[in-house]
């Protein structure tokens, strides 16, 4: 044994001491989450699609995606695992799909479940792939750019939102911000039909909205040589559009064309109270609308979040070292559907809110 | 043992025996070292010891059985052949050296008998 | 036989010091290999032990590439310096199968040794004599020594000298560099002469004396006039 | 096996001075900051107290309390040092042989048996310095954190434990990342044995050649592969995970091939 004294000794303090680390990195309890439901069932489907995205910033980052029935998954675990992780939204799906999706000109919406991916290698032919959850089939369609489109310089297709057999795509040419048009494309019967939007030449339009053909969007336009821009919205049949001035004023973060198609809710983020307004389209009226939340933000900063979807809005806060407030609020009746705690057993101040996912 | 770098270490070894074998401190029969003890004791190289033995075998000077040390021969003759050899050697040298410088015989052979008898009457004092 | 076939070696572009060097080394034999300073003698042996890589050549051993015959005796100390004797010899044992600790012992007697004293502590003398019993007290056929007798006094030379009558030697071929041959002349069965690279001659020493009445000396004063 | 085992020890044993003499170094420097640390802070809350005539708590306030993280914030630079150290170890463990009093080299290449043991011998000697490295310093955090809780008046502390951002990346509380730390470490090493070896084998000049080749083909298949991979722009990010792994893999076998084969062929003395 003499002759292998010095290699005995290192080999036994590295054994010792990594055993003393490994020891210490059991010891680090981890969070613990339990839902409490304060209003409110829990299994509506509308509850049931939100997951918390938290963070462990304490010596252990683990992140955790905590569902408000309570159940909760650890996502990253460590240098190996963060490398081989799939991009969250390409899990499961079938590896073509998942190639054609991934290249750097093609962009997504996820919508129902399904996965629509559109995009244009060459400006001359668009290519559009959607994928059902379930199934493992992906449904491929080619169709030629149309006329006006070809004329852009790089165009980047954005898929906004399917309507019955219809999906509804922006078309950009983001070299030189010249203008968006407006496509629906029918996947019944595989047309591209291009969509009027007055008032929009030469402006970025940002689509807010559309039911039974009627559309509202917003237009920015980008004054010469300073960077301020003039923002108006609008609302339009495909042929005339209506100005809504009433509307340009207002600077709000998400905005969103209700369900009915009747109102646009515009949502406005400030941080400890949710406010938001229902503006009317028919009587051109606006509601403001506003509701406290209990909210505590400190050196960690990241206390809260708010998301509208659906005529529904989405909020999340930090009131407690390791407690969130999840709560969700119809935008027009502003009745409270459902509110509730995820709680940390650990209760520190490390347990952060990053974002909600709503799929 | 000082050598004569230019002549065959094995043929001095040879000598050497001789030179003994002619002074009788060497006799008949008497065992002499073996190859290895020999090598250590001139500090010459086993090999060359052992070809000293084999050409005094060659010549008959000593005899060697299996694993038993070698012996000087028993035979008489051989021992005085030794004598003369010796002798013949170290006169044709001195005559060689004598000659280089003309010295008559007459006196070579006075000068010679002078030096011998002094030189045994010193050993006799001693 | 140990024979070594076409060595060439070339430091960088220019300097090229072995040219194609080839003999040979019978067992039971003191072969001496004589160049002056610089001539890359002890880059042979270097390059036989695979010390220093080589352009070309090979080195043979009964026919077979492989040194597990073959020992060598380097004319530096090899020993990490806080070693002492006793730790060296305790190494030797620990990886060498064919380390023979008896004759390792009897050695250090005869040379007077002492397992206690710190290698680099030693004298010159001592140094080489404890690099001999390295070399010796290994049981192989072959054994290189690279100029074991450099810059040590005339009477450690003569402690030295006497293993090369001893019985040690016995069925061993020994392969020696060195350029001063005066008091171990008589010990030396074969001599090659080492010139520019090339072997420029060989010879055996008995027949050399016995023919011609040379000795290695008056064959290396004609050998490195020409 | 066994042989290359004591060969380890004999590495081992020759720097052994060297090595518990940075250990012991390293772990006083950083209690050192330590206690440093907080009694500067005492001393800024006692000064700031008299020079603002405010009560202790109102002083603590305004300055903050000091956290075991900024307390041991010196603890990376001191890292940062064992890591050059353990680099030039990875040189010096091969040098010695060549240019120290006495050239161990010859013994070492005369050894019975493969030279892939030497090889080995120097890497699992540096392999356990590193992982003894970490394994104490884990011990002497801990150990500073005894010292700085009992060390720092109560009010004066703020109370969890927590590391700096720098510490973390090392210890990300993750047994997978250290081996994975120590994995690309061990990497390190084997890169530098086989540019050493290049240097040993064809010396100087030429041997500066070969080395700035070698760096030049690693930096080739590292680069040269991402500018691939972004051009055929078809790989999804696990593939690409994998080729990157992959080729980690490949040229860490490469390094310690081409240096085996350099031990075997193309070094001297």
């Amino acid at each position: 044994m003499r002759k292998f004294k010095f290699v005995l000794i290192l080999a036994v303090v590295s054994f010792l001491t990594v055993g003393i680390y490994t020891v210490f990195i059991q010891s680090i309890d981890e969070s613990d989450f339990t839902v409490e439901t304060v209003k409110g069932d829990p299994k509506q489907p509308l509850v049931r699609s939100v997951q918390a995205e938290l963070y462990d910033q304490g010596l252990k980052g683990v992140d955790y995606n905590v569902r408000l029935d309570g159940h909760v998954e650890k996502t990253k675990e460590n240098l190996i695992s963060g490398l081989f992780e799939s991009p969250y939204n390409e899990n499961g799906a079938p590896a073509d799909f998942r190639r054609f999706i991934r290249s750097d000109y093609v962009l997504t919406l996820e919508q129902e479940g399904v996965s629509y991916a559109i995009g244009t290698p060459n400006n001359n032919k668009w290519e559009l792939q959607y994928w059902q959850g379930s199934k493992q089939r992906v449904v491929k369609k080619m169709f030629p750019a149309p006329a006006e489109a070809q004329k852009l310089v790089e165009t980047e297709l954005n898929p906004y939102r399917r309507i019955g057999n219809n999906l509804y795509v922006s078309v950009q040419d983001y070299q030189t911000n010249s203008g968006t048009l407006l496509y629906k494309i029918d996947l019944k019967n595989d047309t591209v039909q291009k969509i009027n939007l007055p008032y929009t030449s030469k402006k970025e339009v940002m689509i807010l909205g559309i039911h039974d053909e009627m559309i509202v969007y917003r237009t920015v336009e980008y004054l010469e040589g300073s960077d301020e821009s003039i923002e108006k919205t609008y609302w339009s049949d495909g042929e005339t559009a209506q100005p809504l001035k009433a509307l340009n004023s207002i600077i709000a973060n998400q905005t969103e064309l209700s369900e009915d198609g009747t109102k646009l809710i515009m949502l406005e983020g400030d941080s400890d109270q949710s406010s938001w307004i229902v503006y009317d389209l028919a009587s051109k009226k606006s509601e403001k609308h506003s509701m406290d939340i209990p909210l505590v933000t400190d050196k960690f900063g990241l206390g809260s979040y708010t998301e509208l979807k659906d005529d529904l809005i989405y909020t999340a806060n930090r009131i407690d070292d390791g407690v969130i407030n999840i709560r969700i609020v119809d935008a027009v009746s502003e009745r409270v559907l459902y509110e509730g705690n995820i709680k940390d057993k650990l209760k520190r101040k490390e347990t952060s809110l990053n974002s909600l996912i709503l799929n | 043992m000082q050598f004569d770098q230019r002549s065959p270490v094995y043929l001095q070894v040879v000598r050497w025996f001789k030179e003994q074998i002619a002074t009788e401190e060497l006799k008949c029969g008497q065992e002499i070292p073996s190859r290895r003890e020999i090598a250590a004791q001139l500090g010459i190289n086993p090999n060359t010891a052992q070809k000293a033995y084999k050409e005094m075998e060659d010549q008959q000077l000593i005899t060697t059985e299996r694993n038993v040390p070698s012996k000087i021969t028993m035979d008489q003759e051989i021992v005085k052949k030794v004598r003369t050899e010796m002798l013949d050697e170290a006169v044709a040298q001195f005559i060689e050296a004598v000659q280089a410088i003309q010295i008559p015989l007459g006196e070579v052979v006075t000068k010679v008998e002078t030096m011998y008898q002094s030189t045994e009457r010193r050993k006799i004092d001693a | 036989m140990l024979e070594v076939h076409g060595l060439k070696k070339r430091y960088g572009r220019k300097k090229s010091i072995l040219e194609g060097v080839s003999f040979s080394v019978r067992p039971d034999s003191i072969t001496c290999l004589i160049g002056l300073n610089g001539e890359g003698k002890s880059t042979i042996l270097k390059a036989i032990m695979g010390l220093v890589p080589v352009d070309a050549g090979t080195v043979l051993v009964d026919g077979e590439v492989s040194r597990e015959k073959i020992a060598f005796v380097p004319d530096l100390q090899t020993m990490p310096g806080y070693m002492t004797i006793g730790d060296a010899l305790t190494y030797m044992g620990d990886y060498y199968p064919d380390w023979n600790s008896k004759v390792a012992e009897e050695l250090m007697g005869l040379f007077k040794l002492l397992t206690t004293d710190k290698i680099l502590e030693l004298s010159k003398g001592n140094q080489a004599k404890f690099s001999l019993v390295l070399g010796f007290a290994l049981d192989r056929q072959y054994l290189l020594l690279d100029e074991p007798f450099a810059g040590i006094d005339l009477f450690t030379k003569e402690q030295i000298a006497w293993i090369f009558s001893s019985h040690y030697m016995e069925g061993r071929g020994i392969l020696m560099t060195t350029h001063e041959i005066i008091e171990i002349e008589h010990l030396i069965d074969r001599v090659v002469f080492l010139q520019d690279g090339r072997i420029i001659d060989e010879h055996d020493t008995e027949e050399m004396r016995e023919v011609y009445g040379k000795s290695v000396q008056d064959r290396m004063r004609e050998v490195y006039q020409r | 096996m066994k042989q290359y085992l004591m060969l380890t020890n004999e590495e081992l044993k020759r720097s052994w001075k060297m090595i518990v003499s940075v250990i012991l170094a390293m772990a006083s420097i950083e209690i050192l900051t330590i206690v440093g640390r907080v009694i500067y802070h005492e001393r800024q809350v006692k000064e700031y107290m008299s020079y603002a005539k405010l009560s202790e708590s109102d002083a603590i306030e305004t300055i903050g309390e000091l956290s075991f993280q900024q307390a041991s914030s010196y603890f990376s630079y001191v890292i940062m040092i064992g890591i050059v150290l353990v680099i030039l170890y990875a040189i010096q463990i091969w040098y010695r042989d060549w240019l120290g009093e006495s050239k161990y080299i010859y013994r070492l290449l005369l050894l019975p048996g493969s030279r892939a043991k030497i090889f080995f011998a120097k890497w699992t000697s540096l392999a356990l310095v590193i992982i003894s490295f970490i394994g104490l310093q884990w011990v002497v955090i801990q150990l500073s954190y005894v010292i700085f809780n009992w060390l720092i008046k109560d009010d004066y502390r703020a109370s969890s434990f927590n590391m700096s951002m720098a510490l973390k990346q090392l210890y990300t509380m993750n047994v997978v990342d250290l081996l994975l730390i120590v994995l690309v470490s061990l990497f390190v090493v084997s890169f530098l044995f086989m540019l050493v070896l290049l240097e040993r084998s064809y010396r100087k000049a030429k041997g500066l050649i070969f080395i700035i080749l070698e760096v030049a083909f690693l930096l080739l298949i590292t680069v040269g592969n991402m500018y691939v991979i972004e051009k055929l722009d078809i790989f999804l990010s696990q593939e690409i995970s994998a080729i990157m792994v992959a080729i980690f893999v490949l040229y860490f076998v490469y390094t310690i091939w081409k240096s085996l084969r350099l031990l075997k062929w193309k070094i001297s003395v």
